[in-house]
């Protein structure tokens, strides 16, 4: 199997910037994961915590840094060494989280499909009319089409962040190191994917049980 | 007509451009008697009629304004000219106004490339417009008697609408 | 060719291609024939001015095709005792001008004449020069509307010495000594394809001229359409006796009304004249021909589809084998050839195959018809031997950028050909050496590029011209065309990373390996040669995203 | 009969001549990705996933529409070949609307299939997001244009097989759509049979019965052999 070091990933470069410890020989520190959850409904999380087992030895091997779900960090920390990241990229605060863990973190993986291929919260981006974006379309049809006569459109600026014109997948907005698709992965394709992780190596991303959308 | 075609399926093109030059564009009730005619399946007929160019599936627009893009023309400002056409008439390439008073067309090459960039007028073709100089070319486009700049719509792709008033 | 020997009546060409069309030629013609009848005793103008000019009245006006130099138009050839002058650019207004001097009864010399100065094109410059007409021998002398003439001009004589003195098998012999290749673009051996259809098991056959000239700045079919149609004629009936047809149709793009027209006259007087129909001049070679109009698809133009346009249908590809020879029309073996290859039989017949193959270069023989056109001095037709330098013909016939400037590169071959760069212009025209360089023949379009055109903008425009003209069949030229546009979208902006351009790469490698028909296949090629030979205008944006 | 021999991968196989490189392939225990391809129905080579590289040939050829030739040396897998179907692919995702999650497919579908078969873990081309329609006038199936692939199965066994032609491709390039009747909606068009055969043929969830709802698809494809098997060589049973 390739190890992290044998087979150079599209991040290679920002990776061996970053202080790795994936590659880190005898006496490692743990692994330092963080989970992100952009424009997704949160299922593949909650596939995560399905992996019930799994999860203490994972809580022994890992240090979880940042986390819906596992931890209460409101800033995405430094040298992170791996993060899933759930959803799509949808507004700027997406946009924005996106950028940053990118910068502090050696593999990203895109979890699931919503991150993947922007699934679900991306059918927004088939509402665009002529001369209007996706986002001011399902607006305008939502707050003032649909709404009774005080209908207005939500104006809350650093409160409600602002919605992109398109809804992208990850790896349209940053390099992404590693694909885990699903809707949402199973627990037990997230395991594969992970366990590997742990011991430096690179997962298979091959055949049915560890590539099929949906 | 399809009699003259002796009923075969293979001269739907041929009728096709003969009811066209008839009735100005193909109706669906012209295209259900060409199918009838010709003994051929309904769907076999809108698709031969809605693959090639030239068939008009819609009634012409009062005028029709065609911009050569072909590679003489790109090379001397065909792109520049259709810009100041897409302006004028608010519309896109290959796109008829709401009103039907007005269609932008596209063509590749109209073979008049020694007097490249040009254009096609309901049917009268213009010659070598200033396409470099923006204020010349609109007095052209004036000249032309074509519309005043329609304001366009604001283009996909800018921010998001949130936060405008 | 333009210059004819002197004579002693004068007479004056008037060219009526579309070009010239394009720039006035109609109202100079009347103007032209109004001034020569108004000088006959007697006759009212108008009516004379409806007829060509009556036999007696002195000065003949003719409506020929094309005289090449279409930049220029109108063009008016005046051939007398001191042989051929050419005006080009006269407003109708110069028409009695011109009349009077054509007749000797001007009152002041032609250098001194006001109407015509400024108008006066030099016929010994290296544009005509240099030219070679073969299949355009006929082009701007013959008017294309008179079989008379075409067969004064020794039309159809090729056809009928075939039919009394040749063998089928003795006329492909000629053909393939005359090392002629296809000039609709792929150069395929003309008569390797003859003697591939004329061996199918015995059957029906089909003949088909591949008249649906689609590149952008291809003007070449069209000026024989326009300007000499029963060469043409000819040459299909010679190809239909060679391989065994009786059947057949020439396929012409409905955006040429005047060839389509000129085409159709061509054709019933043809037939009229025994030449087409049953009992070819008395022979028992029977051929019945067609006009097929297009209705707007350059994708016709491939062979494949072209058959399924002729059969009423959607114009898509289809996988090739089997290839048209072995199974075209309702499944026949079908000869598919373009206007100029067919247009080039007579003349190799009447000369011979040995005689041809003597004339251009090792591997391309006989000569190429032109259309100029861009940032040059003098856009029009040319025929040239094959091996022609491009240099020879871009900057000497051609004079180069119209204000003075270097010309940046010469496009050939259209959306499916290459650019190629001033630094090669010394490349010979012919089908390997052209390839060689990412560009291709093509069917003889050369666009000629100034320094203000950025190229990375010139792939942006064909790549445009592939998503527009692709049928849909096969998913890399249908979805792959669209995300190369895309692309380049952002190489013109100036937007593209490194990554970006690597992807470019890469997807062009895909759609030219992998799409079902030629045109998906050549469709990268514009983006190719440009990444090849002006990389740098591309310029990755570094760490610009992903 | 006479036979034709062969090499795929580097395995000797001898097929009856006339077969194509697809039934040599298969013949030698291999197997190649198709999704315009199907038993039955005559090849358009379309989607381009059965190239295969054949010693001493340029170009690539269309397993599904190229006939077996003796002592050819094909090769079906090669890194090449493994690039542009991954890619081919991606366009397809790429120019549709492709959602597996919700699709009546989802999990009996032969776009997902070739996804993984190809190894596509994501389109590396920006989705194009074009809008597209749903036919749901049939009193018994839908047609979903946003997950329609062109493969035109389709067109092809409604003219073929069943003989009514109700479908067929309509505008060209990235326009092209499947249309039923003058491009009218189906459930008006007077050809359909309602045999479903379409349905059955369908290779994602573009064609399904109403009465399916997500991952509830299950279609048929090998009906159209079995049809033209009954029709042309009177086998009836399997």
């Amino acid at each position: 199997m390739d190890t992290m070091t044998q087979a150079p990933l599209p991040a290679q470069a920002h990776a061996q910037a970053q202080s790795s410890t994936l590659t880190g020989g005898p006496g490692r520190p743990r692994l330092r994961l963080a989970t992100v959850w952009l424009a997704g409904c949160s299922g593949c999380h909650m596939s995560f915590l399905d992996l019930d087992e799994f999860l203490f030895e994972l809580a022994d091997a890992v240090e979880i840094v940042y986390s819906p779900v596992a931890s209460d960090t409101k800033i995405y920390p430094e040298r992170v060494d791996v993060c899933l990241v759930e959803g799509a990229v949808a507004n700027v605060d997406n946009l924005e989280l996106a950028l940053s863990l990118r910068q502090r973190t050696a593999l990203v993986i895109s979890f699931g499909d919503c991150a993947i291929s922007a699934n679900v919260p991306g059918l927004r981006n088939l509402f665009s009319s002529p001369g209007r974006d996706s986002a001011r379309t399902v607006l305008e049809r939502g707050y003032l089409e649909l709404a009774d006569a005080t209908g207005q459109l939500p104006h809350a600026p650093g409160i409600v962040p602002e919605l992109l014109p398109r809804v992208l997948p990850l790896h349209e907005v940053i390099p992404v190191d590693l694909y885990l698709p699903g809707c949402p992965p199973s627990a037990e394709r997230i395991r594969a994917a992970i366990a590997p992780l742990l011991v430096g190596e690179r997962p298979r991303m091959e055949g049915p049980e560890m590539l099929r959308f949906g | 007509m399809i009699r003259r075609h002796g009923g075969q399926s293979h001269g739907l093109i041929e009728v096709l451009h003969q009811v066209q030059e008839l009735d100005g564009f193909l109706s669906k009730p012209a295209l259900l008697q060409v199918a009838r005619g010709l003994r051929l399946p309904l769907s076999r007929v809108y698709g031969v009629a809605s693959f090639y160019h030239l068939f008009r599936l819609q009634p012409p627009a009062e005028h029709r304004c065609a911009v050569c893009l072909g590679t003489a023309c790109f090379v001397r400002g065909a792109g520049r000219l259709a810009v100041g056409l897409r302006r004028r008439l608010g519309l896109d390439l290959d796109q008829t106004s709401g009103d039907g008073r007005w269609a932008l067309e596209r063509v590749s090459c109209l073979g008049a490339c020694g007097q490249a960039p040009v254009l096609v007028l309901d049917g009268v073709l213009f010659t070598a417009p200033p396409a470099d100089q923006p204020q010349e070319l609109d007095s052209w486009l004036t000249a032309l008697g074509l519309p005043a700049a329609v304001a366009l719509p604001a283009a996909v792709g800018l921010p998001a609408a949130v936060g405008t008033p | 060719m333009v210059a004819l020997p002197p004579r002693e009546r004068s007479q004056l060409r008037c060219c009526g291609a579309s070009g010239c069309r394009s720039a006035g030629a109609g109202p100079l013609l009347a103007a032209l024939r109004a001034a020569a009848a108004a000088g006959v005793a007697g006759e009212p103008s108008a009516i004379a001015a409806l007829t060509t000019a009556e036999p007696g009245s002195g000065l003949e006006v003719r409506s020929v095709g094309c005289l090449r130099l279409c930049g220029q138009g109108p063009l008016v050839a005046w051939d007398g005792p001191e042989g051929t002058r050419l005006f080009g650019g006269l407003p109708p207004e110069g028409a009695a001008a011109l009349v009077a001097q054509a007749r000797g009864l001007a009152p002041i010399p032609l250098q001194a004449e006001p109407a015509l100065a400024g108008h006066r094109l030099d016929l010994e410059q290296p544009f005509f020069r240099l030219q070679r007409p073969l299949v355009l021998e006929g082009c701007g002398i013959v008017d294309p509307e008179r079989i008379e003439e075409a067969i004064a001009h020794g039309g159809y004589a090729q056809l009928r010495r075939v039919l009394q003195e040749l063998s089928p098998e003795q006329v492909r012999e000629q053909v393939r000594r005359s090392g002629l290749r296809g000039r609709g673009g792929g150069g395929y051996p003309t008569g390797l394809k003859w003697d591939t259809v004329a061996l199918q098991p015995p059957g029906r056959r089909y003949v088909v001229c591949n008249a649906d000239e689609g590149d952008p700045g291809a003007f070449m079919d069209r000026s024989v359409l326009e300007g000499d149609p029963h060469r043409l004629l000819e040459g299909m009936a010679i190809a239909a006796y060679a391989v065994g047809a009786d059947h057949g149709y020439v396929y012409v793009r409905a955006e040429y009304p005047l060839a389509i027209e000129r085409l159709r006259l061509a054709l019933q007087q043809a037939r009229h004249q025994g030449l087409l129909g049953q009992g070819i001049a008395g022979s028992s070679f029977n051929l019945e021909l067609e006009v097929r109009v297009g209705a707007g698809a350059y994708v016709c133009g491939e062979e494949t589809a072209l058959l399924h346009s002729i059969q009423g249908q959607r114009g898509t590809p289809r996988s090739r084998p089997p290839y048209p020879a072995q199974a075209g029309l309702w499944g026949a073996p079908t000869l598919i050839n373009n206007v100029e290859t067919l247009a080039a039989v007579p003349v190799i017949l009447r000369q011979g195959g040995d005689w041809y193959a003597a004339i251009g270069s090792d591997k391309s023989r006989g000569t190429k018809v032109f259309s100029l056109s861009g940032a040059i001095r003098h856009t029009g037709l040319v025929e040239v031997p094959m091996g022609t330098s491009l240099r020879t013909v871009v900057e000497i016939m051609g004079g180069g950028d119209p204000d003075g400037g270097a010309v940046k590169a010469v496009q050939t071959g259209g959306p499916s050909g290459g650019c190629i760069p001033a630094a090669l212009l010394d490349t010979p025209v012919d089908f390997e050496s052209l390839l060689a360089l990412g560009s291709m023949m093509g069917s003889g379009g050369m666009v000629v590029i100034g320094q203000g055109t950025a190229m990375p903008e010139v792939a942006r425009h064909f790549m445009a011209f592939s998503v527009n003209e692709s049928c849909g069949k096969c998913v890399p030229c249908r979805a792959g065309t669209v995300q190369l546009l895309a692309l380049l979208d952002r190489c013109v902006e100036r937007r593209a990373t490194a990554a970006d351009l690597e992807a470019l790469e890469a997807l062009c490698a895909m759609v030219k390996a992998t799409s079902l028909c030629g045109l998906g296949q050549a469709a990268p090629n514009p983006v190719l040669s440009t990444l090849r030979h002006f990389r740098q205008e591309y310029g990755a944006v570094p760490g610009a995203g992903p | 009969m006479s036979v034709i021999t062969l090499q795929v991968d580097g395995h000797d196989v001898a097929v009856p001549a006339g077969s194509t490189l697809l039934q040599a392939i298969q013949a030698a225990g291999l197997s190649v990705p198709t999704l315009c391809h199907l038993d039955g129905l005559d090849p358009v080579a379309a989607c381009r996933l059965c190239l295969v590289e054949v010693e001493g040939s340029q170009r690539l050829l269309p397993a599904c529409a190229s006939e077996a030739t003796e002592g050819q040396v094909i090769h079906t897998d090669t890194a090449q070949l493994q690039g542009y179907r991954r890619m081919a692919v991606e366009l397809f995702f790429a120019e549709g609307n492709h959602v597996c999650a919700f699709c009546v497919a989802n999990g009996d579908c032969e776009l997902q299939d070739v996804a993984v078969a190809v190894g596509m873990d994501h389109s590396r081309f920006p989705y194009q997001d074009p809008q597209r329609s749903v036919d749901a006038s049939h009193p018994r199936f839908s047609l979903d244009h946003n997950r329609c692939i062109l493969c035109t199965r389709c067109v092809r066994v409604c003219d073929q097989i069943e003989g009514a032609h109700v479908w067929d491709v309509a505008e060209r390039g990235s326009d092209c759509r499947i249309v039923a009747g003058l491009d009218q909606p189906w459930g008006e068009v007077d050809a359909c049979t309602s045999c479903g055969k379409c349905v059955d043929v369908c290779p994602t969830g573009a064609l399904f019965a109403k009465e399916n709802t997500t991952a509830e698809k299950h279609p048929h494809p090998e009906r159209a052999h079995q049809l033209r098997r009954a029709r042309e060589q009177q086998q009836w049973i399997r």
